[in-house]
């Protein structure tokens, strides 16, 4: 009944509604030198049209939390759901768009038939494919190479690729796992400008990984911050910054504050005397 | 017509004339026959394959169809165009071999695949192991298709055919006066070749043992033909030859000599011959061919209501 | 096009080793027949020079080594001996109008390529359903890999006359079949093993991405399984034809297939005319470099379509 | 008859169990990857005594299993005699002699890009030959006795190792070349603690199909004249004097020798290249 | 003469005689589809004791730039000397170290053994090598993973062995190219000051690149602003920054001055209007 009224509410009235809901969520890798213990009683709320970024130390979970909302992974303990459906069920509805740390382009395809490739198995006509290949390679500033294959493009041509691809249907949950990494500066802010725009337009919900401190603290209304061995959530920080966010909003105390915060949260995680 | 598939014990060539003249002249035709000839290989066992199914009749040496029949394939003889056999062991002369008892202490070539059985049997009637060069042995390699291993010395004598390999040793330039042979007719070994066995069980079925008797009689019209005109009938081996890698030189000069083995033959088989055979191979000392006299290997069932 | 002149050299060296090993090869029966025709050889007779290494005889008998290029029956025969009896059966057939007769090597080639056609039909399917099986099912990798394996150490000589009673048996006419079984059984191993790697190839987060679409199985193997495992396919097919090839001749070797290049080298042998074995194994030779050279230009032309390789 | 169809059953049982056991947590031990071939072998050799004893087969055409069993146990003097004479003499002189030239001629031809560009296409056709129609030539020139055998053997495994061997050594990637020129190491550094490391899953890549092959062409060319002893020489023999139970037997060891061989290769492989992506797990 | 005097006087006394001298190099890549200008008119000098990074939009020759000094690139036109001799010369001497764009270390080896391996190149004792690694994997906080192979270590550590193996013998010259892409914040802070530290101490000659502006100008005394299609450098700007740098002089004004220069200068590569 929730679900329902969920998915058919528009962006904006249901805002407060939960999309995502994890409760004492564990995981353990059982691997040949023992187990890893990559998610430890993890508890966290997401809205709809949240743009949540996690942020970490290498190996603190951030991945992994993010395969188990797409169920990719399942859990060893706990509970999680999505629009109140197990992941595996919002799975299947294809409520997903993926976008992995590396780009993993198909390499016999070229980048159009890439971003093709969702909607042939989501059973788009000929003319939508068309129709919405054109419009994300815009929006991703790669008009013109639809018809070139992934090696040869630059590694950040690739990357953006893989983020067009992961646009391209109409997924409600977007997960971005590290999708700015390969980039340099420029097209990184370049690209943060478009992806808050396209947030704001379509109202999804996005649950985004970076390495960046001021990435993370200008696209998100919500910063997850999490620390290794065992992998779990040290603090949780919802943005007091508006959402319409022109670049130099970095340069504001208030954008420092909160920068501040997430830096101590982070140092906390590693063990570094000075 | 009816259908015989026929399984020779070796490739096409004039050692199978009669057949193959009897299939070319119309002869099989005549007795309302569809013959097929299967030509044999060096891994093709024609016992076999009859035991198979593939062939109903087929072309093989006594002394491996008896041995096959001690194995529980009971193999029957129901005719014998060959009277003669054409075996023999060729050696260089240079080597001092003058007569059979100089073999010990040699290495001699010998065809195994069942063809080995009369090699064994005379050993053992000289008394001579086999199991490598002594004082009374002899070192046996296993000859492949070709007479190389005499001519490069790697072996001091190899098994020869009358019709057949020796012709090669003379064809690479060696003169017949280099040569020594021991014929085993002459030896008193000889054991028969080339006859036509069917599966005893066949024969009780009145029509398989009609088919037969019209296959024989066509198959002897077939020998004689060739007896009387070897060139062509060489000609008609040559033709049926599928590789196209033999030469007519080779097939006439094969006809010739397999003509003295057929004659004194009228396709019935001689039981003193045969007796002569078994005794041969029973002389196998500690390890004969066969361990006791077989009974029911031959039958006159089919050659009389043939060739009378 | 940039390899063409070193593999040239290559070649010319090794003819030029070849050239040069016919001399001591042949050194004895070339004494053997100079001897028979009255010449004075250095030592007399051919079992005493038995025990003479065959430089020494050709130091001590230098007219006649030239005489081991030119026999009839030779242990090694020379590149232009072998070059003259393949174009007497091949070129010299066609000219005269008979390329198809039984005497023309083309014909027999024929007859090789069809059976290998054949097998290489069979392997291949059999290779490619196995793994597809085997990638699919877990009991298949488990219980058929091994077998696979332990089936390629059997001697395939020994099964060969069993396979063409039993095909006689299950009513089969003729040899075709039977060396067509022979040589699927020796194609389809390296078929299966490459296409088990290729159908392996897309990597984990290939894999996922496709989950996260909610694929079916079908979907994964048509849009990312196949397509991955081209370059491991074309690969599998070129080792599987030759592997194909490979299993007619050993068919056509001891079964008595009374045609083809396989026994024509048999009756060579038999028959004592080394040159026809020579030639039928450079026959051999030529139609397997034909057949993986046609299945190369088709992998390059489709991967190149596909965008593969640069 | 019922034995036929016990075996059926039987066999069909077998299958279903080993789906369970492949679909089980348990899958990935040791003694899983072993048990459910192994059943599976048993109980297709116990479906073939089945209908072999339940349709009559004749054993001259096919044996049973039993027999076969049988004539094994009551032949182990001659089937040593023969695995001495063939696998021990032939194959593993051959193979070892192959291999090690066609391993020692890769790293010298690698030298020389000149020789590496001829010679690698020549040996990829020469490798796609069929190498047993030398098998008569090769028996005519180095005799009866297991050289010849030995002979075939290295040239049927030599070219597979020669073009797996090269390929590897120039697998390297050209970071890990261009770090050690950063090192200015020399031609036999780079080659020992670079090239030959990183070409090692090629080589047994190469030794693997050699193994297979190994065998084969031993007792291939054994067709072609040997000693009155050898697998080849036997099995020939067996088929014309239809002792096909000793066929079956001399196949029977070929298979455990070959597996032997290739598990043995692969064993040292797992060794040498676990670092590999393909070795973990 | 000259290279013999900058090869014996100590770090600080030869602070300003030129080890890098590039003059008018050009380098063009010959490609299936035409020639690619990597490099066009690179003039550079980079002297003993520098600290030089080399920033700029992807593609525009970094790489190559670091290739051509260390002999693995050979000019198509122009003059580079390295210690006045030619770069392949200095190569032969041993003169660099080199970090590359990935870890690739060599996955046979165990981490102690990969920094082992120029050491035994280079002919150290057995004692020798065995104190080298302890000393670099103290360095890089990768103390008891030496008997671990690469694939057991997540990327960012298998970075850091890579950058222990080319800290591990002494080269004069250190190559970087882009060492801490793949490392977070707060483990990049740390390398940061690690690496500032190595540098004071030993006074060696380093070329760094990175896709990082407040990298850049923390690290460096001299920032080398590149621009692609032709690759070429549009901008050096001499730091002004004292050589000793606590983390914290990154929000000192002088600091956030330079950052804009590099950053204008960046743009200025790029083609947004926005
Ligand atoms: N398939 C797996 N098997 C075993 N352990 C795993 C597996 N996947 C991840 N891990 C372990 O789980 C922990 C969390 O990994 P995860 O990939 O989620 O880290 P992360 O936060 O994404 O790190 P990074 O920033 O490096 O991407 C790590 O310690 C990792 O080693
Ligand atoms: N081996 C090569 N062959 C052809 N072109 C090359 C080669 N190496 C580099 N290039 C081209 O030279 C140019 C400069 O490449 P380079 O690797 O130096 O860029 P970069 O500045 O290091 O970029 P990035 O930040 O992506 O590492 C690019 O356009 C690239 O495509
Ligand atoms: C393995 C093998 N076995 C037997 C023969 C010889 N052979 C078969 S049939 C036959 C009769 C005359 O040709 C002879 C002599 C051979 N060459 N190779
Ligand atoms: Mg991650
Ligand atoms: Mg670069």
């Amino acid at each position: 009944m929730e679900t329902d009224s969920v998915r058919t509410s528009g962006a904006k009235a249901s805002e407060r509604s939960p999309v995502i809901e994890a409760r004492k969520l564990d995981l353990t890798f059982q691997t040949n030198d023992g187990a890893v213990q990559a998610l430890r009683d993890v508890n966290l709320t997401i809205n709809k049209g949240d743009f949540v970024s996690f942020i970490g130390p290498s190996g603190c979970g951030k991945t992994t939390f993010l395969r188990v909302v797409a169920a990719l992974e399942h859990p060893t303990g706990g509970q999680i759901t999505v629009n109140g459906m197990s992941p595996d069920e919002a799975r299947r509805k294809r409520a997903y768009g993926y976008v992995f740390q590396a780009a993993g382009l198909y390499p016999w395809r070229t980048i159009a038939k890439n971003i093709k490739l969702p909607l042939e198995i989501m059973g788009y006509s000929r003319a939508q494919q068309d129709e919405q290949v054109a419009r994300v390679l815009k929006l991703v500033d790669l008009e013109g190479f639809g018809e070139k294959y992934p090696w040869q493009l630059s590694g950040g041509m690739q990357q953006r690729a893989s983020i067009a691809r992961a646009l391209a249907f109409d997924a409600e949950i977007l997960l971005m796992d590290e999708p700015f990494g390969a980039l340099d500066e420029i097209v990184r802010d370049h690209l943060n400008e478009q992806l808050l725009a396209l947030w704001g337009r379509t109202g999804k919900t996005i649950g985004f990984v970076t390495h960046s401190i001021p990435e993370a603290v200008y696209l998100s209304t919500k910063i997850v911050v999490m620390s290794p061995r065992p992998g779990r959530i040290t603090d949780v920080i919802e943005s007091t910054l508006p959402r319409e966010r022109p670049l130099d909003i970095r340069d504001t105390p208030e954008f420092l504050a909160i920068a501040h915060r997430v830096r101590e949260g982070l140092r906390a995680g590693h063990a570094y005397d000075d | 017509a009816d259908e015989v598939k026929l399984q020779l014990k070796w490739v096409t060539q004039a050692q199978f004339a009669g057949y193959y003249v009897a299939l070319d002249q119309g002869f099989y035709e005549e007795e309302d026959l569809d013959v097929t000839i299967l030509p044999g290989g060096p891994d093709i066992a024609p016992t076999q394959v009859i035991a198979g199914g593939g062939a109903d009749v087929t072309i093989e040496w006594m002394p491996a169809a008896l041995a096959a029949r001690e194995k529980g394939l009971p193999l029957v003889n129901i005719a014998q165009p060959f009277k003669s056999s054409g075996m023999m062991l060729t050696c260089w002369k240079d080597t001092g071999i003058e007569e059979p008892m100089d073999l010990v202490n040699r290495t001699l070539g010998v065809w195994f695949f069942g063809n080995e059985f009369p090699f064994m049997s005379w050993m053992s009637s000289l008394g001579i192991s086999t199991d490598g060069k002594a004082e009374m042995g002899v070192e046996v390699l296993k000859q492949g298709f070709n007479v190389d291993p005499l001519l490069q010395r790697q072996a001091d004598c190899i098994s020869t055919m009358t019709y057949n390999e020796y012709w090669q040793v003379i064809d690479a330039g060696v003169s017949p006066d280099e040569l020594i042979t021991f014929k085993y007719e002459d030896q008193g070994v000889a054991t028969l070749e080339d006859g036509i066995y069917v599966l005893e069980e066949n024969l009780a079925d009145p029509e398989f043992e009609d088919k037969m008797v019209r296959f024989v009689r066509a198959s002897m019209k077939g020998w004689k033909w060739a007896e009387e005109n070897p060139d062509d009938a060489a000609m008609i081996v040559l033709d049926n030859d599928e590789t196209g890698a033999q030469t007519e030189t080779h097939q006439k000069r094969m006809m010739g000599e397999i003509a003295k083995l057929t004659a004194g033959s009228n396709g019935a088989l001689d039981p003193a011959d045969y007796e002569r055979t078994v005794s041969t191979l029973l002389t196998g000392g500690s390890d004969p061919v066969i361990s006791k006299e077989p009974e029911g290997a031959w039958t006159h069932q089919i050659s009389d209501k043939a060739l009378n | 096009m940039k390899n063409a002149f070193p593999v040239l050299v290559v070649l010319a060296a090794i003819l030029a080793l070849w050239y040069a090993a016919v001399a001591p090869m042949n050194i004895r029966t070339a004494l053997d027949q100079a001897e028979r025709a009255g010449a004075a050889v250095e030592p007399a007779g051919a079992r005493e020079r038995l025990e003479v290494s065959v430089w020494r005889l050709m130091i001590d008998n230098p007219d006649h080594v030239s005489e081991g290029y030119a026999l009839d029956r030779p242990r090694l025969p020379t590149p232009v001996q072998v070059g003259e009896e393949l174009w007497k059966t091949t070129g010299e057939m066609v000219l005269k109008g008979r390329a198809l007769s039984k005497r023309s090597l083309i014909y027999h080639a024929g007859i090789t390529l069809q059976s290998t056609l054949w097998g290489f039909l069979l392997g291949t399917t059999l290779g490619i359903l196995g793994a597809v099986a085997i990638v699919h099912s877990r009991v298949m990798d488990m219980s058929v890999m091994p077998w696979a394996i332990i089936s390629q150490t059997i001697p395939i000589v020994a099964l060969a006359p069993m396979i063409i009673v039993l095909s006689s048996q299950l009513g089969i006419e003729g040899r075709g079949v039977p060396k067509a079984i022979i040589s699927a059984y020796l194609c389809y191993f390296p078929v299966l093993v490459g296409m088990v790697k290729g159908l392996r190839a897309p990597t984990a987060s290939q894999l996922d991405l496709l989950r996260t679409y909610n694929a079916s199985q079908r979907e994964t193997f048509f849009k990312l399984r196949l397509p991955a495992s081209l370059p491991y396919l074309f690969t599998s097919l070129k080792i599987g034809i030759a592997s194909a090839l490979v299993g007619t001749i050993v068919g056509e070797l001891p079964t008595g297939a009374i045609s083809g290049l396989g026994a024509r080298i048999l009756i060579g042998d038999q028959f004592g005319t080394p040159l026809a074995i020579w030639a039928a194994l450079l026959a051999a030779a030529i139609l397997a470099g034909a057949l993986v050279t046609l299945l190369d230009v088709l992998q390059r032309v489709t991967l190149k379509r596909m965008g593969m390789q640069t | 008859m019922n034995l036929l169809i016990f075996s059926v059953i039987l066999w069909c049982g077998v299958w279903a169990m080993n789906r369970q056991i492949a679909n089980s947590p348990d899958r990935d031990d040791r003694a899983a990857r072993i048990f459910v071939p192994v059943v599976l072998g048993g109980a297709t050799l116990f479906l073939w005594e089945g209908l072999v004893t339940g349709l009559g087969v004749s054993p001259v055409i096919l044996p049973a299993p039993s027999d076969i069993a049988a004539t094994f146990a009551a032949s182990t003097a001659t089937l040593w005699e023969d695995f001495v004479q063939t696998v021990l003499k032939g194959a593993l002189t051959g193979y070892v002699i192959g291999c090690t030239a066609a391993f020692v001629i890769a790293v010298l031809i690698d030298r020389s890009s000149f020789l590496t560009r001829g010679l690698l296409p020549i040996g990829n056709f020469v490798a796609a030959l069929p190498i047993v129609g030398i098998a008569p030539i090769l028996v005519s020139w180095f005799g009866f006795d297991w050289q010849s055998k030995a002979a075939v053997v290295v040239v049927m495994v030599f070219f597979p190792v020669l073009v797996n061997t090269v390929q590897g050594l120039r697998e390297t990637d050209a970071m890990q070349r261009d770090l050690m020129r950063t090192y200015a190491a020399g031609y036999l550094q780079t080659l020992i603690k670079l090239r030959l490391p990183a070409a090692m899953p090629f080589v047994f890549n190469g030794l693997k199909i050699a193994s297979t092959l190994a065998l084969i062409g031993a007792i291939v060319a054994e067709y072609f004249g040997s000693p009155t002893r050898g697998m080849g020489f036997r099995i020939s023999t067996g088929v014309g004097s239809l002792s096909i139970d000793l066929v079956w037997a001399e196949i029977a060891v070929a298979a455990i020798v070959g597996t032997l061989l290739y598990g043995g290769v692969s064993w040292i492989e797992k060794a040498v290249t676990f670092w590999h992506p393909s070795q973990r797990r």
